[in-house]
């Protein structure tokens, strides 16, 4: 290990020059997190993906779907099987997104991949179990759970929740919040004022 | 979310079945008791108060709204009676009662093969086990009235120790496997699809396959399009029966409803027959498959409108225009048709030879056919209308085709009229028409009902008093 | 880290203008300045690589594709040449080259009336509003060769100060008053199909409402089914030419695009043109309209998957089944049409009377109405394939018994044989057939490009130089 790590340093005399790049780099990677706000992805707040513009339609849909008060993006889209696969998958899909979005490769309709499907699925049984399993069938009927869940749930509820119409453009007014607050600044600093008072 | 995780530590709690029967049990009440949803729901195909434009639980006598149908099956029992089918409750009553079934003396007589209980009920599989599956097909219809009684049911359709679904007729396998396909490859989803297509399917019987028999078969091999069955046929030299005025060697088809629904956009999307005609249905916070298997359109919020999230008036409107666009051109077909049989039969009296009409009795064989095809499905012509309307197209170029070819052979025979279109404005007009005697029938099939069938009822009693159901 | 920035940025974005202009610019190069995404995209329509199964930008010669047409057409002058269209770019250039509209020597000369020019440019509104609509359609198209100069464009759809879009022709808005509707109150959605329902739909001149004029009239009043238009036409005794062979009073349909368009499923959710013919793109977090307007089979994903989950080749199959479905049917239509052209001839011929042939006729042209209005909407086939099927149907009982009364006609006059089908396997031989002298219309043509259309540029030019635009 130490070997390792020798093997790896610079020679001395590259040593600060590699310093400097290194804390550049490292500058720059907290600048970039930074700015695209990827803390914030690690939290369940809807209001962190749509950082990206690209999420908006989604996001305007849900906030108009009945999941709204009782389901967040991360309900659905991140498993809820272990923790570490919670973050595990977040981290994965979180750096795909934003390099596919600083490399603007997004194309004008987004198109949920397997692997993402497969998350909501389960996601939605996770919820609905109740509904979807009769413990009376699931008793006498071996396959049931399986013939009740063996396809995407949205290929019946095609409206549920982002509805069928989906493409960058198809919520172009929507009120997205761009992050902000809705107290102008002349008021903010007045208020700030006459609180240090 | 947190306390939703919490609610899914289910509680699995022990449970112990109120019967036990066998894959052989043929009683739907049996079954029922350890599925009360499925069987109550099932139960409402008994239900015969709801009409659609065109369909509808009722039962709707065709020959009456149509008459022109007894022109076309002049010489075939259909011209006899022919209704619009209703719930798969009264399917062994209905087969009893229809004057196509006759009025049987005993167990050697009338007109239809046994072959004809193959999709009217459990009993079916449960005989099949039993004696064998073309012995079933072997003898009349009459000599096995005894045996089938109880309707269309859960044993057609389920396996009775896991309640899969399950193919219990064997003429679908059988076309499976002559197509080269592996039924038991299918998925779950098919599945929900080919339970049904065990009978809403086009058949024949195949009489040379087993001595003696009539072999239930799907004429498949070729495909399943209009055209792919009739060179089925032609290739094989066969036809139903040989038209009474035009002397044609005609096709039957009956309800081609899985071949259809297959060259539509829910089945390439993968909507299956169960989704529309059997949807999920939630009662006291459970979800179970509605059995009550009728036309949608009384049932719009479950099955159409969690894909569609239109108005039922909407939605129903959709269906009518299609069917509207179909109908329209398939009731002009229908006439040429008439006029053709009566045209060639005309040709006939006017000495024309067998040679002269060889052309012309095969476009009218074909013309109705791919009339029948689009016509015997009655959901058809919203299963996959734009197939439908081009099957119909063709059906109208061979009619016309035919009514061509008969103008020349009248001008041969210097007959330069044009020959009457027959008075058939009510069914009993068109039955007179071609001269069946009704009372006669009525007559046979009232005797019938009132000798065999009680006899049959008491012999099906007695032989399932011996099943045995643990309680 | 610079590309987020930036990006965030983007979807903030002030419009100034660039340059100044108003209403009546017909430039789209102008317009362009201040919308260089549409303009860009607009221009697009040059591209004439794409060919789908039967449509795409490409030109394609449909007379050679299809010689049964010129038969069709004979004595009309869509016999001399008519091609599958390509992009809006080429609408001068295409009815300036296009054999149909001859080669006038003068201003006073050649076959066509100046109205043609009325769905080919933004100069058209223009010089509506400079000599009032009715003048706009006097006189012979070479007569205002020179004032059309620009292809359909910005001018055409949209108001110059808030770019919103607009109804630039008479004619849609006429036939909207006539039916008791004002255009006035469409919606948003609705107007993103209407703008294209100025010039996408069947049209007729009307000779008799303005005197001299070719007064450009939509045959709406009684409603857009094929059945609606023709009894319209029939009232008004109205008839595009005589046909050469049969001498029927003729019908041609000329893309009923929106007509049919509205009776499909798509528009019945609500679905406009633009949405599959100019679907929204995001270029750099911009989104903007796509403004080259083509078939959606080159551009699925932006089109058609908006809304279909499915993949493109599914999607893409799914077109072509519709097509195949009406195409099968349209093109036997054609077969039966050009039999019963060639065997009124032959009836007239063997001495057949008008008396006998009035009923004759009528089925012809009420027949090959139908076919028309089935093909001449290239898009017609995907965008309303039910109705299209049942159109078809209707043409083809009518073709046939057209023949049928021929085939009686005959057997009165004698003729006892099959009239031959004339040999028109290529487009050459079908013009031939029918008497076309090509070379002669070629030479005309040459001769107009070479001499007449330098002057009608330069004119054009001059006057084009004289317009202000504010930078
Ligand atoms: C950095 C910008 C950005 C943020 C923040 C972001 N997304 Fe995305 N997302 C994208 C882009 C770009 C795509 C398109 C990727 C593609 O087409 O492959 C995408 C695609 C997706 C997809 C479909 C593809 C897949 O992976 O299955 C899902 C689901 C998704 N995002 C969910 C979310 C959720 C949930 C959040 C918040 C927790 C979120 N996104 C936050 C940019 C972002
Ligand atoms: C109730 C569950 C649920 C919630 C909550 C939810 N989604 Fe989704 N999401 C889905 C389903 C289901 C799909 C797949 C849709 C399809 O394939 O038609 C999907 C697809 C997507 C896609 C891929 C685009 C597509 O249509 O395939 C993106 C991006 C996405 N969601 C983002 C979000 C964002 C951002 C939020 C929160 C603002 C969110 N989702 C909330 C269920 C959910
Ligand atoms: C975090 C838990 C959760 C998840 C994940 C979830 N749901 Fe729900 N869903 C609910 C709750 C709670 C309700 C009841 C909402 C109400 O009645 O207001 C509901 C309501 C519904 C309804 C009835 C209302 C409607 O919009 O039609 C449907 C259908 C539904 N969910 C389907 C789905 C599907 C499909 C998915 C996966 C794509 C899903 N749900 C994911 C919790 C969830
Ligand atoms: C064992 C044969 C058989 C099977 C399996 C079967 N059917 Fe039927 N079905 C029939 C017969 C026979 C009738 C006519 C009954 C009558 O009118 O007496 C019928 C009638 C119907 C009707 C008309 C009901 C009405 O109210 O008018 C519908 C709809 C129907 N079936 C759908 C289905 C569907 C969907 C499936 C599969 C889930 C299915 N059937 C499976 C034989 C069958
Ligand atoms: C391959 C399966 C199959 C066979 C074999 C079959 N049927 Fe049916 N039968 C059906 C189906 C499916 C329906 C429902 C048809 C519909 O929707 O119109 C039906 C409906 C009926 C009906 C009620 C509707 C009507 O026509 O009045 C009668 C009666 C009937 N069949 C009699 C017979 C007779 C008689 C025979 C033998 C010649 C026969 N069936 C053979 C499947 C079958
Ligand atoms: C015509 C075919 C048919 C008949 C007859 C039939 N079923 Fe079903 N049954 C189905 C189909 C299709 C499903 C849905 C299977 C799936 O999606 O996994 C189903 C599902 C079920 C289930 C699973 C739980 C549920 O509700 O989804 C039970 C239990 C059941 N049926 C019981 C019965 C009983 C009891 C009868 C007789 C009264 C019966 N079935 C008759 C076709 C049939
Ligand atoms: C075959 C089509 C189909 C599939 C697949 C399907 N559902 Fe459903 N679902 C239905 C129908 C139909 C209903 C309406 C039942 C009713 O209201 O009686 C329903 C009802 C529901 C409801 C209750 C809605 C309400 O308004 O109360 C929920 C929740 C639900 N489904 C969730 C799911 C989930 C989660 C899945 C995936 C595992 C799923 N569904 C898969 C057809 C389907
Ligand atoms: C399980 C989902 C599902 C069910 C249930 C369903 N549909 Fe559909 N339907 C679809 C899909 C998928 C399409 C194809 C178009 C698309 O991709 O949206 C479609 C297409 C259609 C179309 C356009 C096709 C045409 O013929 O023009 C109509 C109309 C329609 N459905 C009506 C209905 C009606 C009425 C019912 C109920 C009897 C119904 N649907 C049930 C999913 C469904
Ligand atoms: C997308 C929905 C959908 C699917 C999938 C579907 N059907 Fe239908 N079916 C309908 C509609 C709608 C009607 C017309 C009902 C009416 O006119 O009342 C109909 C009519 C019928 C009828 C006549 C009903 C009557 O009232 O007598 C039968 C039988 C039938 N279908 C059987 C089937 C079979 C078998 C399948 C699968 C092979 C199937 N259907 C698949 C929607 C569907
Ligand atoms: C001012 C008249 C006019 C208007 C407005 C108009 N079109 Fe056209 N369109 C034409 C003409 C003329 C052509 C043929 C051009 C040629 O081939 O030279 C054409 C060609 C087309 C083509 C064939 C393009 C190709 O690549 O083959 C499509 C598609 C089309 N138009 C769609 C539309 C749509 C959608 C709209 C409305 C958004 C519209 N048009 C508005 C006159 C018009
Ligand atoms: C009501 C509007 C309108 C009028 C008036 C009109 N056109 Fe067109 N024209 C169109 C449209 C729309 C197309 C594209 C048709 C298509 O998609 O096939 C077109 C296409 C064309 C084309 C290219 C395709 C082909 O046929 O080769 C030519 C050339 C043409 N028109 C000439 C004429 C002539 C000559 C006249 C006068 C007789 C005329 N147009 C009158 C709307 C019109
Ligand atoms: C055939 C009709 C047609 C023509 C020609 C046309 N447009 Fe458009 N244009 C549209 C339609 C439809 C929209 C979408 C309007 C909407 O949805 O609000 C649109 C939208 C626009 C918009 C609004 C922003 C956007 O992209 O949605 C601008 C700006 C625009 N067009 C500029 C132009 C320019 C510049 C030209 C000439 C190069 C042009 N248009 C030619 C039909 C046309
Ligand atoms: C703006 C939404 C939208 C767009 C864009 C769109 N569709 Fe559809 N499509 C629908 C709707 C809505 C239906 C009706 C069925 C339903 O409710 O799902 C439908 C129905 C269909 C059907 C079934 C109807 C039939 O004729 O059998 C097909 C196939 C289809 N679309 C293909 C396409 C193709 C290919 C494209 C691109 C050229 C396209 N759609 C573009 C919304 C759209
Ligand atoms: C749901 C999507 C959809 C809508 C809405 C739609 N179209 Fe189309 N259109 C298509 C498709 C798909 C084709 C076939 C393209 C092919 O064959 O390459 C087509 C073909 C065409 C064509 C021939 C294209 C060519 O390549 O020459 C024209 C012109 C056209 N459409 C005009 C219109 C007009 C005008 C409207 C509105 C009145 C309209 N379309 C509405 C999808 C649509
Ligand atoms: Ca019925
Ligand atoms: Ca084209």
């Amino acid at each position: 290990m130490v070997k390792l790590f020798k093997l790896l340093s610079p020679p001395p005399k590259w040593r600060f020059p590699v310093m400097i790049v290194l804390g550049a780099f490292v500058g720059l990677a907290i600048h970039v997190l930074y700015l695209s706000k990827a803390l914030s992805y690690l939290s369940d707040e809807p209001k962190t993906c749509v950082n990206c513009h690209v999420m908006a339609p989604q996001y305007a849909t849900y906030q108009h779907s009945s999941h709204r008060e009782v389901a967040t993006c991360n309900d659905c889209h991140v498993p809820h099987n272990n923790v570490v696969n919670k973050y595990l998958f977040k981290a994965k899909d979180g750096l795909r997104h934003a390099s596919i979005f600083a490399l603007r490769m997004e194309p004008e309709v987004i198109f949920i991949l397997d692997e993402g499907s497969e998350v909501v699925h389960n996601n939605c049984i996770r919820c609905h179990s109740q509904t979807l399993t009769d413990p009376k069938l699931a008793t006498q009927v071996p396959q049931h759970t399986q013939n009740t869940q063996d396809r995407a749930c949205w290929e019946c509820h095609r409206e549920v929740p982002h509805g069928r119409v989906n493409s960058l453009s198809s919520v172009p007014n929507a009120r997205v919040p761009v992050p902000s607050s809705p107290i102008p600044d002349w008021m903010k600093e007045y208020l700030n004022e006459t609180d240090t008072k | 979310a947190n306390s939703i995780m919490e609610r899914r530590a289910e509680s699995v709690f022990a449970y112990i079945p109120q019967v036990n029967y066998n894959q052989w049990e043929p009683r739907n009440e049996v079954w029922g008791e350890n599925f009360p949803r499925e069987f109550e729901t099932y139960y409402n195909t008994k239900d015969t108060s709801f009409r659609s434009k065109y369909n509808g639980n009722a039962m709707i006598d065709m020959l009456e709204v149509d008459p022109r149908l007894v022109v076309l099956w002049a010489g075939y029992s259909f011209s006899k009676e022919y209704n619009q089918a209703r719930g798969h409750y009264y399917a062994v009553k209905d087969v009893r009662n229809i004057l196509r079934t006759g009025g049987p003396v005993d167990e050697n007589d009338g007109p239809m093969p046994a072959t004809c209980w193959t999709c009217k009920g459990p009993d079916v599989p449960r005989l099949m086990n039993e004696i064998g599956v073309a012995e079933f097909y072997k003898g009349k219809w009459a000599g096995k009235g005894h045996e089938v009684v109880n309707p269309i049911g859960c044993g057609d359709c389920h396996d009775s120790e896991t309640m899969n679904l399950k193919i219990t007729r064997p003429a679908l396998v059988e076309a499976f496997q002559r197509q080269g396909k592996d039924i038991e490859e299918a998925t779950h989803q098919e599945m929900r699809s080919l339970v049904c297509a065990q009978c809403h399917v086009e058949y024949y019987f195949d009489k040379k396959r087993v001595e003696g028999a009539n072999y239930l078969t799907l004429p498949w091999d070729n495909g399943t399009t209009a055209e792919a069955m009739e060179e089925y046929y032609d290739n094989i030299n066969f036809s139903d029966w040989t038209h009474q005025l035009s002397r044609t060697p005609m096709l039957k088809a009956q309800h081609p409803g899985y071949e259809i629904y297959s060259m539509g956009i829910h089945a390439d999307r993968g909507v299956a027959c169960a989704d529309c005609h059997m949807p999920y249905k939630s009662e006291g916070g459970q979800k179970f498959t509605d059995h009550h298997i009728q036309s949608p359109l009384n049932n719009v919020a479950n099955s159409c409108q969690v894909c569609h999230r239109e108005e039922t008036e909407k939605l129903i409107k959709n269906v009518y225009t299609r069917q509207d666009q179909i109908i329209e051109n398939r009731d002009k077909l229908e006439e040429l048709l008439v006029r053709a049989h009566v045209e060639a039969k005309k040709a006939w009296d006017l000495g024309a030879t067998e040679d002269e009409m060889k052309p012309v009795l095969m476009d009218i064989r074909h013309g109705q056919w791919r009339w029948d095809y689009a016509a015997a499905s009655h959901g058809g012509s919203f299963h996959a209308p734009t197939e439908i309307g081009r099957v119909i197209s063709t059906g109208i170029v061979q009619a016309q085709e035919a009514r061509l070819s008969l103008a020349r052979i009248f001008a041969k025979y210097d007959f330069n009229k044009e020959v009457a279109y027959p008075d058939i404005t009510t069914k009993a007009k068109a039955q007179k028409y071609i001269g069946l005697d009704m009372d006669k029938l009525n007559k046979e099939k009232a005797d019938f009902k009132k000798n065999l069938i009680p006899k049959w009822e008491k012999k099906a009693e007695e032989r399932e008093s011996t099943y045995q159901v643990k309680k």
